[in-house]
């Protein structure tokens, strides 16, 4: 493991290592060696399995964080391979030849996040909504909850107190 | 494929003859689990209200609605939970949140409707059938609390340590300390209005959690100009209300409030307060004494652009807590912190000057625009039994302050202290302390009409007391002092049964049968202290109004019946320093309405 | 053995007639020639698991394209969480399986323990065990004879839905909830075992190991139901890494894949239990690993039983939940669920919010990508047993 | 007798027909139930069902044809009845049974089945006309050996007459052809379990695989003479195997227990099996019993 | 989907491509031009279906109750307790309650929590598809006002905004016992003569059409689909 590790700092410029468990380590490569790093290892390191690929919004920073989750079944080890990518509809490469199910997975990013996978087979249908005419729902600027209220008829005439307040103007009325 | 695989499948038939293992009335046959999470049930004479459910309720479903029968008090916000049944997810987490333990589920899971608007009730309210049912979901036993509901133990000067020396008792927490303890808090806010000057607990909280002093800081500033001062000797009735305090021990704000003032150094108060230039609006006010009081209102006032002078009849500043409180609870440098802070607004102070002798009260009101009285309660007050004329026969205030000024006091061999309240620990923890010095040996007795759990100290004090050699005793009424030989012997007592009578006015009554003697060459009196009000003249005291009682009678802005004239602190509120900033506060506030005009009360003189 | 007559009644359809083949391999499916039809299975579908859809172009009863349409419970929670402090995600995340709720529940507690850093006591994790494994018991229970429903034995799943609602009961009992649990969170479990739930579970243990021995009659040795699932749906072996198959269906391939047993979690390194492997890769092998498990579950809970003290800290201390803020990191936290590997995907970025809580659901793959390819060339009566073979379950695939 | 006397006959057998239908259905649901562990629904229930069905208020068309498919379907079945004895030797209840009615009611068991074919082909559901297409291939297949073992049975009575072959099983229960000629009643009873719309032969109309077949468009009326046929197609198919094979009937209650028990045969083996894909029953129904059944001809004529 | 070589009409672009007009080659080999709106739908305007008067109308409100046949669509997380029902221990099969999988033979819609924007257009139709008379039993808090799902981007909050309810049952999810109660209150209901709620619907169709066209954005199907 920690070899392996070694080779990826050397050959891919892997840094900001994270390691919290046995077996589980997570880091971060520059974006164009993403392709590379992962091809590498699922050819030469046995990481032939992908547990996961997904996205996280890092809206301060305003960049999306990528983290594709390989695993390798001999060695039970995880890599999880980060990497950033702005959030101003910069796409990212495809992996679906590598792993049959990727592709769902980047179906999914490019509906919830908006990032494109150029390539990707159905890409562009709609996986989990319909009819969204929105901003990608898993972007941190949507509010969900602003959203529901204007659209879904919450129930009226629900009504709460904070405690304090409410105390502060029975006990002492005039203040 | 064999011919085993043909037949085996017809045993599937051999159930056939088997009696049916069906629930013949499912709807009123089968009733939950005891522990089945069901509708909501809330003893409502428990529940304070505190709104913890609604806090941690991730589905929004509880609100706090006002409830016709149930009054709002300290402690009890008068408001229950109300429970949206198009809302809930019966995770119970609102039950094992509950501050008090009132919230139960039942185990009751039918409820059918044709009207989707009735789901939504008061649970204990609004009468449901499963409000009596016994079982249900309950918070789980063992180790189960989703915040701890023990304090943080604060560390002391052990006994022997501090037993002869004025140096400050209480430690103060660390940091890891203070950050465990405001964790605790969970934000209810049920404190806030039984906190007389209505200080922003929580929010202060909520700082030291996020290790924000400077906003912490900010915040006790906002209703409280005497942070360190109040962060050792206040009577923290936040604390008696606290919601973690029902099934443990209340968190310790008070202490929380004090390691947020230790935290700032004094020199960047200015900086983090934002009060380096004031623009001042030209009126001027005069208060007389620099209690909490009137520090408070010279602190708000400044802030409101007013030129403030002070008034003190002694040589320092600070009144009662400077005076009144040994210097082992309130060390005199962290008094200046604070009231160094206040000068240094630009608030004028002239010391030594008593009003009404060095300065008429008609001369304050030609000089300026108005005048606030915070005098506060200097005089004790005497038991007025058979021997108290005695020169041995001492005022705990009176001896208070000499110490606090250096002066020579007399110090018994044995004394005997009578009073069960703050001041009269206080004086015997002194006393224990010169005694030591002085004797090597402490022998006094501290005696009082409350029994010890009715007792106006803070049991801290009583236990303090005791663990540095003074002997408590409560329950007792002093009868009468045995003096010989022009000598104190010692002091006569019967017990004491009760102290109020049913229509709760003070009337104590006794037992004369049992009674003791304490003996003692020197007593003490700490039973209360009363005002001194000669600066009034009399003109000024025609115009007064009083209350029944004999106070002056203010209205909510501390504004009496003379517009110009406010009083506030002790005197108006009794003794406590909390009360003393709040009504400065508040008289600052009022003092701004009168003189910028905002008020509704026209000004008829 | 070759039969004569079956040789001559053999249904083979002739496939170089239609569809025609394209260039780049794939069938040319033009709806306009008549010779295809466009079915939906699903969502109002009693053969489908749950609510989803299949959209399938069959020519005669062979599929010849299947794509899956999930979506229809789709709830954001994955967007929700980022409005739900980490311990209202704890009612909230079970909801993204419905028949196996614990899976989230422990997978949460254990992510948010993991990077907050605090150690569970001992008796809790021993329930945590009996928790999860007694939803695998009570999915296996419908699971189990749910593979014969699909082809019309609906006799051995009335039985099953009667052993689940024992285990049900007992769920009741200890958990208080019957399907949404809600037991494990963060720091612990919420209550220890009420008095006599040893007993009872232990009779009602003994009653499902003679369920079992009444659904292999019933069911294993049953011509018609072998027929139906021998050789149907098979996955070939290089499809279980290209795929990402986990669990029960990598095992009935031949692959040891077991969370329990690769990456140990809880206590279940104290457990003696095996893989259960088979090699024929379709449904009746999927069938028969399901039906291991289900004796393996059952001796499982036994071992726990007998292995787990008798009292003890139900909860470790936490900092007060109502503004826990967990560290700075993520981290990956699997589990086995009854259909495979089960895993959360946590960021935290040092607030009281969680940053992203991912779900990784085995169902993610084996319901799109894997039954698509599957159904392609089956008959239209095979689809449901297929999908229930591979233990669809559309919540987690949506989230 | 009179025309009109033998009409009223006719429709009072119907009508016992019917209600013995209905109620055995209850009966045979509330056994299922049994095995499963259940109580089951009221006996009654299929009356009710029944009402329900006549009294939903609006009704839809897709066309002609819809209509009339569950009007074929009834006539199907009511014209089982018309040319069925129904009690041996009984003037009154032996309908409007011939000397060659055998043909005429296996024609009859098949024009109901076109019938349906039409009207739910017109349903415009893809799932009604997949459920159909599968429904005719497989019913010709049960027809394969149904015909054969009547065939069988008619060289060996030599007779196309169903009161005729009655008749000539009386005497004793060895004189049944289930005794006489064993393999054609063994061909003709795995046929009938197709026939039933039981497992492993109901693939037709399966809830899981392609719901639910045929009647998929059908709903409040059209559903009620689709069940009210079913009624009376399950106890006079019953009628005839029984009359076939099984001796006939004296009484009327020799006719109930009998057609429960025929029918309950394929309840018992269609409750513990899953059913054939339609590539599976079809082979599967050309092969034994087909071999069964010119296996008895071949008996039969040496 | 062969979109290239196929032309359509202007204004079917908004329209899936399942739901638009194509040219079908028949069996001989003519030309069939299929409107899937027009050929595989009813298209006018719903009437309302009074009831009748008196004694008629109460005996057959009692076999619509003891006979409740319901739509197997499991839409929400509820749907999981619906089996129990019909398991050996709840056994609804006793009081009536049978399970049909198409919505023409169905007379109750068991909407079994949230519904997610794409899941309430698929209980539209099957709704709509039902015979009147037809009722909905709603399941759990997420019926009456959103339950777990309140803030959710994509489930709606209270369902009578959509199709008119009978009954709702509380809980989340309700238990198999509470959701007989339910059906019990619905019997109750239907044998009062209450269960009118096809007939309401249709009254208040452009209502109900307005609040479903906002949230569904793609409305790609006839108006009405009965």
């Amino acid at each position: 493991m920690e070899q392996l590790l070694d080779r990826i700092i050397a050959g891919f410029e892997a840094a900001d290592i994270e390691k919290r468990k046995d077996g589980q380590v997570f880091f971060t490569v520059p974006k164009p060696k993403v392709l590379p790093l992962i091809n590498h290892l699922k050819m030469f390191e046995g990481f032939r399995n992908l547990i996961l690929m997904t996205a996280v919004d890092w809206i301060e920073d305003n960049q999306f964080q990528i983290t594709y989750l390989l695993n390798n079944p001999d060695t039970k080890t995880d890599l999880g391979i980060r990497t950033f990518i702005g959030r101003d509809g910069e796409g990212m490469d495809s992996i679906h030849e590598l792993w049959g199910h990727a592709a769902t997975f980047q179906r999914e990013m490019k509906e919830m996040f908006g990032i494109g996978f150029p390539g990707s087979p159905r890409v562009d249908e709609p996986f989990l909504l319909e009819g969204w005419d929105d901003i990608p729902p898993m972007r941190r600027e949507f509010d969900t909850k602003k959203y529901s209220e204007e659209t879904y008829f919450p129930r009226p005439g629900r009504e709460t107190h904070d405690p304090a307040t409410y105390m502060k103007q029975k006990l002492y009325p005039n203040d | 494929m064999s011919i085993k695989d043909i037949l085996s499948p017809f045993s599937g038939w051999k159930k056939v003859f088997d009696e049916p293992v069906v629930v013949k009335d499912p709807v009123n046959d089968r009733p939950g689990a005891p522990r089945y999470r069901g509708f909501h049930r809330n003893d409502i004479a428990t529940c304070i209200g505190c709104g913890t459910c609604e806090t941690i309720c991730e589905n929004e479903a509880i609100d706090l609605v006002p409830v016709q029968g149930i009054e709002t008090r300290d402690g009890d916000s008068g408001l229950r939970p109300r429970v949206d049944y198009g809302r809930c997810c019966w995770c119970a987490l609102c039950v094992d949140v509950c501050t008090t333990g009132s919230l139960t589920l039942s185990n009751a899971y039918i409820w059918v409707d044709e009207d989707p608007g009735v789901y939504r009730f008061t649970p204990g309210v609004d009468d449901m059938p499963w409000q009596r049912e016994e079982k249900g979901w309950k918070k789980p036993e063992g180790n189960y609390e989703f915040y701890s509901l023990k304090r943080e133990p604060m560390e002391h000067l052990r006994p022997e340590e501090r037993n002869d020396s004025f140096a400050e008792m209480v430690r103060g927490f660390s940091k890891e300390q203070a950050m465990r303890e405001a964790d605790r808090c969970v934000e209810c806010g049920i404190c806030v209005a039984t906190c007389p000057a209505h200080m922003g607990i929580p929010e202060y909280i909520r700082a030291v959690r996020d290790d924000d002093m400077e906003r912490g800081l900010k915040i006790l500033y906002d209703t409280n100009p005497l942070p360190e001062i109040c962060g050792r000797i206040c009577t923290h009735k936040c604390e008696t209300v606290c919601s973690i305090g029902h099934r443990g021990e209340p968190v310790s704000i008070r202490w929380l409030k004090r390691y947020i003032a230790d935290q700032n150094p004094s020199e960047k108060y200015k900086q983090i307060l934002e009060t380096g230039v004031l623009d001042k609006n030209g009126k001027k006010v005069a208060i007389i004494g620099s209690g909490p009081a009137g520090l408070s209102a010279a602190h708000y006032l400044s802030l409101m652009g007013y030129e403030c002078t002070i008034y003190e009849k002694l040589p320092k500043t600070g009144g009662m807590m400077r005076f009144g409180i040994p210097e082992y609870r309130l060390p005199y440098d962290q008094i200046d912190k604070d009231i160094d802070y206040i000068l240094s607004l630009g608030v004028h102070i002239i010391y030594n000057t008593t009003v009404g002798k060095d300065i008429t009260l008609d001369q304050l009101k030609r000089d300026y625009d108005a005048v606030f009285a915070a005098t506060g309660l200097h005089q004790g007050r005497s038991t007025r039994i058979e021997g108290t004329d005695h020169r041995h026969v001492y005022q705990a205030t009176d001896l208070l302050r000499k110490v606090t000024l250096g002066e020579e006091i007399h110090v018994g061999r044995r004394i005997v202290v009578i009073g069960g309240g703050n001041v009269a620990m206080d004086i015997t923890r002194t006393l224990a302390r010169l005694q030591r010095l002085k004797y090597g040996e402490v022998r006094i007795i501290t005696t009082s009409l409350e029994t010890e759990d009715a007792m106006p100290a803070d049991s801290e004090e009583v236990v303090g007391s005791r663990e540095e050699g003074a002997t408590v005793i409560p329950g007792w009424a002093p009868r009468k002092i045995d003096i010989a030989e022009d000598e104190i012997k010692g002091l006569h007592v019967v017990q004491c049964l009760s102290l109020f009578d049913e229509k709760g006015a003070f009337n104590p009554q006794c037992n004369f049968d049992n009674h003791r003697f304490f003996e003692g060459d020197m007593i003490v009196e700490s039973i209360g202290q009363g005002m001194d009000l000669v600066y009034l003249t009399e003109g000024i005291k025609e115009h007064l109004e009083m209350t029944p009682r004999g106070r002056i009678r203010v209205d909510d802005y501390f504004q009496s019946s003379i517009p110009w004239l406010f009083f506030g602190g002790d005197i108006i509120q009794g003794p406590d320093v909390i009360h003393g900033i709040a009504n400065g506060h508040k008289a600052a506030r009022g003092i701004d309405r009168f003189l910028s005009g905002t008020a509704d009360k026209q000004q008829t003189t | 053995m070759i039969d004569p007559v079956q040789k001559i009644f053999r249904f083979q359809p002739d496939r170089s007639l239609y569809p025609e083949t394209g260039a780049d391999g794939k069938p040319v499916i033009r709806l306009d020639s008549g010779k295809f039809i466009k079915v939906w299975q699903g969502p109002n579908h009693p053969g489908v698991t749950g609510n989803m859809s299949l959209e399938l172009t069959i020519s005669g009863d062979e599929v010849v394209e299947s794509k899956t349409h999930v979506g229809y419970l789709h709830r954001g929670f994955e967007k929700l969480f980022e409005r739900r402090r980490y311990i209202q995600c704890f009612p909230t995340c079970i909801r993204m399986c419905v028949p196996e709720p614990d899976t989230n529940e422990y997978n949460l507690a254990r992510g948010t323990e993991e990077l907050a850093g605090i150690e569970v006591p001992e008796t809790a994790n021993w329930l945590r065990m009996l928790a999860l494994e007694m939803a695998r018991l009570q999915v296996l229970l419908r699971m189990v004879p749910g593979q014969a429903a699909t082809m019309g034995l609906g006799l051995g799943a009335q039985w099953g839905m009667y052993f689940r609602e024992l285990i049900l009961d007992r769920f009741e009992e200890l958990t208080g909830g019957r399907i949404y649990h809600m037991y494990i969170l963060p720091g612990g479990v919420r209550g220890m075992m009420p008095d006599g739930f040893r007993e009872r579970l232990g009779e009602n243990l003994k009653k499902i190991d003679g369920f079992i021995k009444d659904i292999d009659k019933l069911i294993f040795h049953n011509a018609v139901f072998r027929k139906r699932t021998i050789g149907i749906g098979h996955i070939p072996a290089d499809w279980v890494d290209h795929y990402g198959i986990t669990g029960p269906v990598a095992r009935a391939a031949g692959f040891k894949r077991d969370v329990r047993k690769d990456y140990p979690y809880l206590y279940y390194h104290q457990i003696n239990f095996d893989y259960n492997i088979e090699h024929d890769s379709d449904v009746f092998a999927r069938f028969l690993v399901r039906r291991k498990d289900l004796e393996t579950t059952v001796d499982i809970l036994r071992q726990i039983m007998a292995k787990m003290p008798e009292k003890g800290i139900i909860r470790a201390e936490t900092p007060n939940v109502l503004h826990w803020r967990i560290p700075k990191g993520e981290t990956y936290v699997r589990c086995e669920s009854s259909r495979g590997e089960y895993g959360f995907y946590m960021v935290s970025d040092g607030s009281m919010y969680p940053r992203r809580i991912n779900l990784r659901g085995p169902s993610y793959t084996h319901a799109v990508s894997v039954l698509e390819r599957l159904l392609v060339n089956a008959n239209i009566s095979d689809i449901s047993s297929i999908m229930v073979s591979l233990a669809t379950c559309p919540p987690e695939i949506e989230r | 007798m009179e025309l009109a006397t033998k009409t009223g006959f006719v429709l009072l057998g119907l009508f016992i027909i019917l209600n013995w239908g209905l109620i055995m259905a209850g009966i045979i649901r509330k056994i299922i139930a049994r095995a499963s562990m259940r109580r089951g629904i009221s006996v009654f229930q299929p009356y009710i069902n029944l009402i329900k069905n006549y009294s939903i208020r609006s009704q839809l068309t897709h066309g002609v044809m819809f209509y009339l498919g569950p009007v074929f379907r009834l006539s199907g079945g009511v014209g089982i009845f018309l040319f069925m004895p129904l009690i041996h030797d009984s003037e009154i209840w032996s309908n409007f049974s011939f000397a060659g009615d055998l043909i005429l009611i296996a024609y009859f068991m098949f024009f109901g089945m076109l019938g349906m074919a039409l009207g739910a082909g017109e349903g415009g559901h893809p799932y009604s006309a997949i459920g159909i297409s599968r429904g005719l291939a497989q019913f010709t297949a049960i027809e394969v050996p149904l015909t054969l073992a009547i065939l069988s049975i008619a060289f060996q009575y030599n007779t196309l007459s169903i009161s005729e072959i009655v008749a000539r099983q009386q005497g004793g229960i060895l004189n049944w052809t289930l005794f006489t000629n064993p393999l054609a009643t063994i061909a003709a009873m795995i046929s009938f379990l197709g026939a039933m719309g039981h497992a492993p032969f109901n693939v037709v109309m399966a809830p899981q695989e392609n719901p639910i077949g045929p009647p998929t468009e059908y709903h409040g009326t059209f559903l009620g003479v689709l069940q009210t046929n079913r009624a009376i197609l399950h106890v006079i198919e019953s009628v005839l195997f029984m009359n076939l094979f099984f001796g006939g009937a004296s009484n009327w209650f020799e006719l109930i227990v009998k057609t429960f028990f025929i029918y309950f045969w394929s309840v018992f083996v269609g409750m513990v099996f899953p059913r054939f894909r339609v590539d599976q029953s079809i082979p599967w129904l050309l092969k034994i019993p087909v071999l069964i059944g010119i296996l008895s001809i071949v008996f039969i004529l040496l | 989907m062969p979109e290239d070589n196929v032309k359509y009409p202007a204004e079917d672009q908004s329209l899936s491509p399942v739901n638009r007009k194509r040219v079908v080659i028949g069996p001989e080999g003519e030309d069939i031009l299929v409107d899937p709106l027009r050929d595989y739908y009813c298209t006018a305007r719903p009437e309302p279906e009074l009831p009748r008067q008196g004694i008629i109308e109460k005996f057959m409100n009692w076999a619509r109750a003891e006979s409740l046949w319901v739509l197997g669509f499991g839409t929400g997380c509820g749907s999981i307790e619906i089996p129990p029902l019909l398991s050996p221990r709840y056994d609804a099969y006793r009081f009536g309650v049978a399970m049909r999988p198409t919505p023409r033979q169905s007379s109750v819609i068991i909407i079994s929590g949230y519904l997610s924007v794409k899941t309430l257009k698929r209980v539209i139709r099957s709704y709509e598809q039902m015979q009147n008379p037809k009722f909905v039993i709603a399941l759990g808090s997420c019926t009456i006002n959103g339950g777990m799902y309140w803030d959710s981007y994509n489930t709606i909050n209270r369902l009578d905004h959509y199709i008119p309810v009978d009954v709702y049952i509380a809980g989340c999810m309700p238990r198999p016992e509470a959701i007989l109660a339910g059906f019990n209150k619905l019997k109750q209901r239907i044998k009062e003569g209450r269960g009118e709620g096809a007939n309401d619907y249709i009254k208040n169709l452009d209502w109900y059409k307005a609040n479903q066209k906002k949230i569904i954005k793609d409305w790609n199907m006839p108006d009405y689909n009965w």
